[in-house]
């Protein structure tokens, strides 16, 4: 390698080799023997010459006799472009399937590369495709209850998920993702705004009936599911107000309880039995319900905060676990923490929700500490970015040591420099280097993560919990040890997001299905989620307009906020909602949705798209590529979001007039259009006359 | 040429529709099964039409092969970009060529200037600027079967011709196009 | 050979060219003037750089630069050689002398940009007819038949 | 048959013309043939879709030419021009009136026929110069130049090995010759044998030796400006040329109806002849092009020396007999 | 054809000058120019006395057309410089791009790069090696020749979807992965090639009209192809050993073992022979590649659709079949490049044009040119 630096980027593992080795091998010269032997291996040159055109004419020819014999064209030829749909005259595809088989549709559209991303990313596979496409024809209240089959409470989610959709959306590959979140929201107002007309009790058509423990989402989901099936749900709730980890654990400056309460009532009016106030193995044993019921499902969720047991953890005063914390200042709107100092042990989401209560409660400073540098976090980013702004300190690659007491009560935390976090295969491994720091705090809040309490639960039944108190449960079926009795959300899952829950109440409700309908529970049934799009990196901004820029969430303002519980994100209005939901590319949808991305990558210009954005009015009006320009690159079929466009394979081109090659949205709307190649509908004929023109 | 000029003419002329269009027949058939390509291989796509008349394609089978003397030939084939500098030479060389003659333009480029249209100094946009095209094949390349479907086309045009004079046969083409397009206005394109 | 040898070699042999000498992006790169260019590339091929791989220009607007790639097969290594020209006087010394292999890539950079080469033995235009009027590759270059792309990323 | 029309001037008349039409059909089968063949050998189909096995091709490239425009170019010496295909093609026409047909029968038998037929084709040189030169095309100049320098050449060698059969059957009329004939004729002329066939490949402008009309070189030589009808005639020249040479080669070095009587003995007589023409094809569609001065250097150093062995050969033979 | 563009006029001129020699015009359009390629050729007799190639008949200002065009949208345009070659130049054009950019290349990638810019080196030459047979009038030569390459389209049709502008590599990989039984397909073909290519060595290499032909015709002394900026088989069969794979050996070539074949005479005969020999090389180095490929992305991961990268300028080059292929990208860090050079081999090559044919005659005008294998998509680009 020489000829340029080592800074070459390609060359790998390479050895170096110099030109003095290498053999100066082969010499391609050569002559016939001079004289009389030269002159015989002349003529025997012109021998050997007819001996082998003699045996190639002996193996018969190799021609395809066209135009009765077709050559076998490979299936990525690039022939001339067609659309598969247009948007205006198509619509694109919407998924309403039933849950029980919701996942063999995922799979097929898996395996047929029909998947849109923000779907195939959703632990739960929400149809977020065809929510904005409802959402941009003005249909909201359709969109929730598309979204609804998959994510039980839209309303909520809409403000709390984490949103993998939208990192798998396959916009960021051009702009930004599509604020998939924030209109779920918005399809929640619009289904409020409508509920009195849409809102009916599901009809109950089976006599079997299923109990659930716990009514947070994946609790919830199952038991929606289960509904629909027609089964007779009961929940049952052992705080006073149902939503679980959503109502004790999630601040409700990101979510309003009425939203969240108002979600639950349009679960019970659609008669779910929710009786709260009920803490099972308290004050109805498990045993009860496994003999009252058909099927039992725990979605107890995760009840109890860890705390390091490191030196002075157990104070008496001042250190407290995080989920504690967020009940009381949830609830109360008072932790206890006016005017003093706050610690937040862990750099989760949970840790970035404590620090931002704590503020909201009073705290005259917030500080977080994490083992984690600060681009590993493992809180969103988003998180904590409105944390930082709202005042908390973030302490990045800090062990904690040990809290410093003083009679019992916190006065300060001491700290250990972390070096790394993870080994190098991945396991959680910190190492510490030697360096201390000391802070002054009065209140320490180990958000580290949380463990099930299922031992009141289980107790009494036949249930056996594992040493470290969990329920051995099938991480695909969500069976437990006795037939009858279901598990899911985290105390399967461990510590999770609300829409990887509601997923598991789905695969829950499937299994409980089966079970009392007698099937089998294995059939087809894969471990989900199923992870399947790669991140994308950031896409270059500038020199893309406005106009395809994704909406920006209004914020309070951060100094406002901070203060009390009310909401963070305003919310869209009706028209940002519209007009975000328009820029969604409807991924793999096969209908042409004009997004001239394949206008704007094509190298010949050849390409002409132009689209009517109106709500509900959004259409495609002219479609129109100059085969005469195309150079058959297919850079435009790779690039299109929705898979409309693709290469026919179509060859045998040929028009009289050269204006014939210009198709126009109708034509590339037809398929195969007749020709020798495809041996299709061969019925248009052209006038002789327009044939003589050019 | 001349003889065919006046032997059409006086068929025309004398009533003898009959007769004129047995020996259009004829000749059209002549014509058609004998198009002898002049190879105006420019650019990428001549290497297609070197595969088209090779062994995989053969050309011959057809009754065209190409032969490199215009004065023999009597359909040209431009096949590749055009630039300015070239133009000339072609134009010549379509001179050359003996009448009856016909002109495929194969290839995009040779269609419309193809990829070249856009920002390109020196390509020119399309053969039919300066030569009466006959067929035009889409593609970039197209691939063989395509010239070899567009010498089958001027095939089939060829039989509305007639050796009278201003005279063309209505027949119906039996070869599809690619349907019903109606003739964009040139302006909007341009 | 390095990059890095070449230049401590450079640098050996002729002491005068190495503030000249720079390395950019694993390149090196000897800018020189345009008075001193010949002798420049003369001292490279007494130095071993026995091919002229590419010679091209860039239009930066205010001037032009001369590019010269040269590789050397003993040393198995490869430099540019810079000069700016100005664009007022587009002139600068044919290296035709040193390797034949100018000879059409400077005509082309004539045809090209409209850089003339002192010394070089036949300067005409190469690729675009002889009537041809400006020089295609020049930024500013205009002309009535060509169409511009539309306009959008 | 003195006396009858058939013999003399109007005898000659009424040949040449029959000939000339026998080469022009034969002309038709002969490109048909040759495109088969070398369809075959490149793996080819050949000419496919006209007719049963493209057979009708060539009648429709006929038909299609006879109504192509016949150019003069401007620059053209047009007299002379016009009648160039002419002058090539009668002399070929005409050659093929010598070739003993049948037992004891050609259609102009004269007693020096051998003669005849070796040198009236050469008169076409005349022709060839005539169309290069008044093509007013360098690239028809050259052609003619390089022909006229090749036909005179090979004349040489293609006689001398001609007259190693004439020694052996001791007389000039072909239909003696043949009389003559034995089959041990073949083995004593081998070397004559490769000697007249390749020089009449040569004489053909055939290739390897098509260097006047070199496609790759000068487009189409001598004829590069004709078209139509006109180039044509230069077409049916060369491969009634082709035809001629395998006639007679066939009957003097193979035997040709020798073989067996009556008519069997002209279809075996014309079974060689197809053989020879497809072996002309052969060697023309396996070999590259040859360069002038190997050409001559051929014709001069390696095929007259061979020639004069063959001669000697037989001379040895005749005396020792 | 007859190409006589100007030649009347200039025979007046000439001859109004008395000179005794004949200027005959070779193309832009004739059947051994290998493209839109004229020459005027002064002749003395059959004798060149001067032959002056006049290119840019094919000159379709690429250049400047990358210069208007995106990173991703120049890739197409690269395909129809060297069409005979398409890979080499989108390959050479993605280094340049790569490296410009900082894009690291996955293994899985390099290799099949290799494999087909080998598989484009094996169908150029058969194009190139076919021609060349087709100029001394060895047409059936042509289609053998042309038949193997007819082989590795289908392959190439298989892989990406075109047989000749395949728009295959991209930067930061290529842009699709081999579909199934592809490479068993290929090694059928490279076992197949090797008897194939033996054939046509025998055939027209061995033939004593094609070495009379070619023996000794436009000899190029090892200082003039160095001189000249010779590279590929035109300055190896002078007997130059410089081959970038081995002496700059880039991507994953230095993992394969393999010779650079080289002549001794420097004539028609030695280039063109050099051709049939890389083609063996190149059915070793496929061999060797798919045995040592492994499974993993073809693509550089999540890379935006936009390249912007950072201004500066980058070279970077290939050995395609011509010679180095040499890309020059100036960026000034928007989408679009600054300034795009192609170092064409082919261009360097022709320069030796009216060196060679001097003093040889019309006839080894076609060889010689034939044996510098132009290709005037990349010549003039």
């Amino acid at each position: 390698m020489a000829l340029d630096n080592g800074a070459r980027h390609d060359q790998v593992g390479a050895p170096e080799r110099t030109p003095e080795v290498v053999p100066l091998s082969v010499n391609v010269s050569n002559e016939f023997s001079p004289g009389v032997k030269g002159f015989f291996q002349k003529w025997k040159s012109l021998a050997t010459g007819i001996r082998i055109t003699a045996g190639r004419a002996a193996a018969g020819p190799k021609t395809l006799r066209y135009p009765a014999e077709k050559v076998t064209l490979s299936d990525r030829w690039r022939g001339a472009l067609r659309l598969r749909g247009v948007l205006g005259i198509d619509d694109i595809p919407i998924l309403h399937e039933p849950s029980i088989t919701h996942n063999a549709l995922v799979d097929r559209l898996n395996r047929e590369e029909r998947l849109s991303p923000c779907m195939g990313n959703c632990p739960a596979n929400v149809d977020a495709r065809g929510q904005n496409y409802f959402m941009a024809e003005d249909r909201g209240p359709e969109a929730y209850e598309l979204v609804r089959e998959r994510n039980i409470m839209p309303g909520v989610l809409g403000r709390i998920c984490h949103h993998p959709c939208e990192s798998a959306c396959r916009r960021n590959y051009y702009d930004e993702p599509i604020a998939i979140r924030p209109l779920h929201r918005l399809a929640y107002e619009a289904y409020e705004r409508e509920k009195s007309s849409r809102l009916l009790p599901l009809p109950v058509t089976k006599s079997q009936k299923v109990a659930v423990i716990g009514s947070g989402p994946s609790g919830l989901a199952a038991a929606f599911d289960l509904m629909q099936l027609g089964y007779q749900v009961v929940a049952f709730e052992k705080e006073d107000k149902p939503g679980g980890a959503l109502y004790s654990g999630v601040p409700s400056y990101r979510l309003p309880r009425e939203v969240l309460h108002g979600e639950i009532d349009n679960l019970v009016a659609m008669r779910l039995d929710l009786r709260c106030g009920i803490e099972i193995g308290v004050d109805v044993p498990i045993d009860h319900l496994i003999g009252e019921f058909d099927a039992v499902l725990i979605a107890a969720g995760l009840q109890e905060s860890r705390i390091l047991p490191i030196p002075g953890a157990d104070a008496k005063e001042g250190v407290v676990g995080a989920l504690p914390f967020l009940k009381e200042a949830n609830w109360k709107g008072d932790a206890g923490v006016k005017g003093k100092r706050v610690l937040v042990i862990g750099g989760g989401n949970v840790a970035v929700d404590c620090a931002r209560c704590a503020l909201r409660v009073g705290a005259a400073e917030v500080r977080l500490a994490c083992l984690e540098g600060d681009q590993e976090m493992p809180c969103h980013p988003w998180e904590i970015e409105e944390a930082l702004d709202e005042g908390v300190i973030a302490m990045c690659s800090l062990g904690p040591e040990e809290v410093l007491t003083k009679d019992g009560r916190v006065v300060g935390m001491k700290m250990r420099e972390c070096l790394s976090v993870f080994d190098p295969v991945g396991r959680f491994s910190p190492q510490f280097g030697d360096n201390y720091s000391t802070f002054e705090t009065d209140v320490v809040v180990f958000s580290i993560g949380q463990a099930p309490t299922l031992r009141d639960v289980v107790a009494g039944s036949d249930l056996v919990l594992t040493e470290r108190g969990l329920l051995p449960v099938d991480g695909t079926l969500f069976t437990t040890d006795i037939p009858k009795v279901f598990a899911c959300g985290e105390v399967v899952t461990g510590p999770g997001s609300a829409i990887g829950s509601i997923a598991t109440g789905h695969e829950a409700a499937t299994s409980i299905h089966r079970y009392l309908a007698g099937q089998s529970l294995q059939e087809d049934r894969t471990p989900r989620p199923v992870p399947i799009y790669a991140k994308y990196e950031k896409a270059t901004l500038d020199g893309v307009e406005e106009s395809r820029r994704r909406v920006v969430m209004p914020m309070a303002k951060p100094e406002a906020r901070s203060e009390d519980f009310s909401q963070v994100e305003l919310g869209l209005t009706h028209l940002e909602g519209l007009q975000e939901a328009a820029r969604c590319l409807r991924c793999q949808s096969e209908v042409c949705v004009g997004c001239t991305f394949c206008a704007r990558t094509c190298p010949d210009y050849a390409i002409q798209v132009e689209r009517i954005d109106d709500p509900g009015g959004r259409r495609v009006t002219r479609y129109e590529l100059d085969l005469t320009k195309c150079c058959f690159c297919g850079l435009c079929a790779e690039q299109c979001p929705t898979d409309a466009l693709c290469h026919t394979g179509q060859y045998e081109l040929s028009f009289y007039h050269r204006d014939l090659a210009v198709f126009d949205r109708e034509e590339m709307l037809r398929s195969g259009a007749g020709t020798r190649a495809t041996g299709q509908d061969g019925t248009h004929h052209i006038d002789p006359e327009e044939a003589s023109l050019s | 040429m001349a003889i065919v000029d006046k032997l059409g003419e006086s068929l025309n002329g004398s009533g003898g529709g009959i007769i004129l269009t047995s020996v259009d027949a004829v000749v059209d058939w002549s014509r058609g099964h004998s198009l002898w390509a002049m190879p105006m291989g420019t650019a990428c796509c001549a290497m297609e039409l070197i595969a088209a008349s090779f062994n995989k394609f053969d050309f011959d089978r057809h009754g065209t092969f190409p032969r490199p003397d215009p004065r023999h030939c009597d359909v040209m084939v431009v096949a590749g970009t055009v630039t300015r500098k070239m133009a000339p030479a072609i134009m010549r060389l379509y001179a050359q060529m003996p009448d009856p003659k016909w002109v495929i333009a194969m290839g995009n480029c040779a269609v419309s200037g193809g990829i070249f249209y856009y920002d390109s100094y020196s390509v020119i946009r399309g053969v039919d600027e300066f030569l009466p095209v006959d067929v035009h094949i889409a593609g970039c390349p197209p691939r063989p079967e395509s010239l070899q479907d567009a010498v089958l086309q001027l095939r089939e045009r060829i039989t509305t011709e007639s050796i009278a004079p201003g005279k063309r046969h209505v027949r119906e083409l039996l070869l599809p196009t690619n349907g019903d397009v109606s003739l964009h206005e040139n302006g909007d394109r341009e | 050979m390095n990059i890095q040898e070449l230049r401590d070699h450079l640098c050996g042999q002729h002491p005068d060219l190495c503030p000249l000498f720079s390395i950019e992006f694993g390149d090196g790169v000897l800018q020189v003037d345009c008075e001193t260019l010949y002798e420049a590339a003369e001292n490279l091929q007494s130095l071993g750089f026995d091919r002229l791989g590419m010679l091209t220009a860039v239009d930066f607007g205010d001037h032009f630069e001369m590019v010269y790639r040269l590789t050397s097969r003993s040393m198995s290594v490869g430099m540019f050689l810079k000069c700016a020209v100005p664009r007022e006087t587009p002139r600068t010394r044919s290296l035709v002398p040193l390797w034949p292999a100018a000879l059409w890539q400077e005509r082309e950079v004539y045809d090209m940009f409209g850089i003339e080469f002192d010394g070089h033995p036949d300067l005409r235009r190469i690729l675009l007819p002889p009537d041809w009027v400006g020089f295609p590759l020049r930024k500013d270059y205009r002309d009535d038949r060509l169409i511009r792309r539309p306009d959008y990323i | 048959m003195s006396g009858s029309v058939f013999t003399g001037y109007t005898g000659g008349l009424i040949w040449g013309l029959g000939g000339g039409l026998v080469i022009a059909i034969a002309t038709l089968f002969g490109v048909w043939w040759e495109r088969k063949v070398a369809g075959r050998i490149q793996m080819r189909l050949g000419p496919q879709t006209t007719g049963p096995f493209g057979l009708l091709q060539t009648v429709a490239d006929m038909v299609k030419l006879l109504l192509k425009e016949d150019i003069t170019p401007t620059q053209a010496d047009a007299p002379v021009f016009r009648v160039a295909p002419l002058i090539v093609f009668v002399p070929i026409a005409m050659a093929v009136t010598v070739i003993p047909f049948a037992a004891g029968w050609a259609p102009l038998d004269t007693s020096v026929g051998m003669l005849f037929f070796l040198a009236v084709p050469s008169v076409s040189v005349i022709g060839i110069l005539m169309a290069g030169w008044s093509s007013g095309n360098s690239y028809a100049t050259l052609g003619g130049l390089r022909g006229a320098a090749q036909m005179i050449s090979y004349e040489l060698p293609r006689t001398l090995s001609v007259l190693s059969v004439v020694l052996l059957a001791g007389s000039l009329r072909p239909v003696e010759v043949m009389e003559a004939w034995r089959w041990w004729f073949i083995p004593l002329n081998g070397i004559g044998f490769l000697v007249y066939f390749i020089s009449s490949v040569a004489e053909c402008n055939r290739g390897p030796f098509d260097i006047p009309e070199a496609e790759s070189e000068l487009v189409a030589g001598y004829f590069a400006d004709y078209s139509g009808i006109r180039w044509a005639i230069f077409m049916m020249s060369e491969y009634g040329g082709v035809i001629a040479a395998s006639l007679f080669g066939a009957a003097l070095f193979l035997g040709g109806w020798a073989w067996a009587p009556g008519l069997f003995g002209t279809a075996i007589f014309l079974l060689l002849t197809v053989v020879l023409v497809t072996a002309m094809i052969w060697i023309k569609w396996t070999f590259p092009r040859m360069r002038m001065d190997q050409l001559m250097n051929t014709a001069w150093k390696v095929l007259t020396p061979m020639a004069l062995l063959q001669i000697a050969i037989i001379g040895v033979v005749i005396a020792w007999l | 054809m007859a190409l006589e563009v100007e030649s009347r006029e200039e025979i007046v001129d000439e001859r109004g000058n008395e000179v005794s020699e004949l200027v005959i015009n070779v193309g832009p359009s004739h059947p051994s120019t290998h493209g839109v390629c004229r020459v005027i050729t002064h002749l003395d007799g059959e004798i060149v006395t001067k032959a002056e190639p006049v290119i840019g008949y094919l000159h379709r200002g690429i250049e400047k057309m990358a210069e208007n065009r995106t990173y991703l949208q120049i890739v197409p345009l690269t395909d129809r410089l060297d069409y005979v070659g398409s890979m080499y130049s989108n390959w050479a054009y993605c280094r340049a791009v790569e490296r410009l950019a900082g894009i690291r290349v996955p293994e899985r990638a390099e290799y099949l790069r290799v494999i087909v810019c080998e598989m484009q080196r094996i169908a150029s030459h058969m194009m190139s090696l076919g021609s060349a047979a087709g100029d001394t009038g060895a047409a059936t030569m042509f289609i053998y020749a042309f038949d193997e390459r007819e082989r590795i389209v289908e392959l190439f049709e298989e892989l990406c979807g075109a047989r000749l502008t395949y728009n295959y590599v991209r930067p930061g990989g290529v842009s699709y992965d081999t579909p199934e039984d592809w490479f068993d397909t290929l090694l059928e073909f490279t076992r197949k090639h090797r008897t194939a290519l033996h054939e046509m060595d025998r055939l027209f290499f061995g033939n004593v009209i094609a070495r009379g032909r070619m023996k000794g015709i436009g000899v190029l002394s090892a200082a003039d192809a160095v001189g000249w900026g010779a590279s590929g088989p035109v300055a190896r069969g002078s007997g130059v050993n410089w081959d970038l794979r081995k002496h700059d050996s880039y991507s994953v070539y230095p993992r394969f073992d393999f010779d650079v074949p080289t002549g001794s005479n420097g004539d028609a005969y030695d280039r063109a022979r050099c051709r049939l020999f890389e083609c063996f090389e190149s059915c070793r180095i496929i061999e060797q590649a798919v045995a040592q490929i492994g499974e993993g992305p073809f693509k550089a991961e999540g890379a935006p659709r936009l390249l912007k990268p950072r201004p500066g300028e980058a070279y970077d080059h290939i050995e395609s079949a011509r010679g180095s292929l040499g890309v020059y990208i100036v960026s000034d860090g928007s989408e679009r490049p600054y300034r795009v050079k192609f170092r064409s081999p082919a261009f360097c090559n022709l320069a030796l044009l009216p060196l060679l044919a001097q003093g040889h005659t019309l006839s080894d005008l076609v060889v010689i040119l034939g044996s510098l294998d132009p290709v005037f998509g990349e010549v003039d680009r």
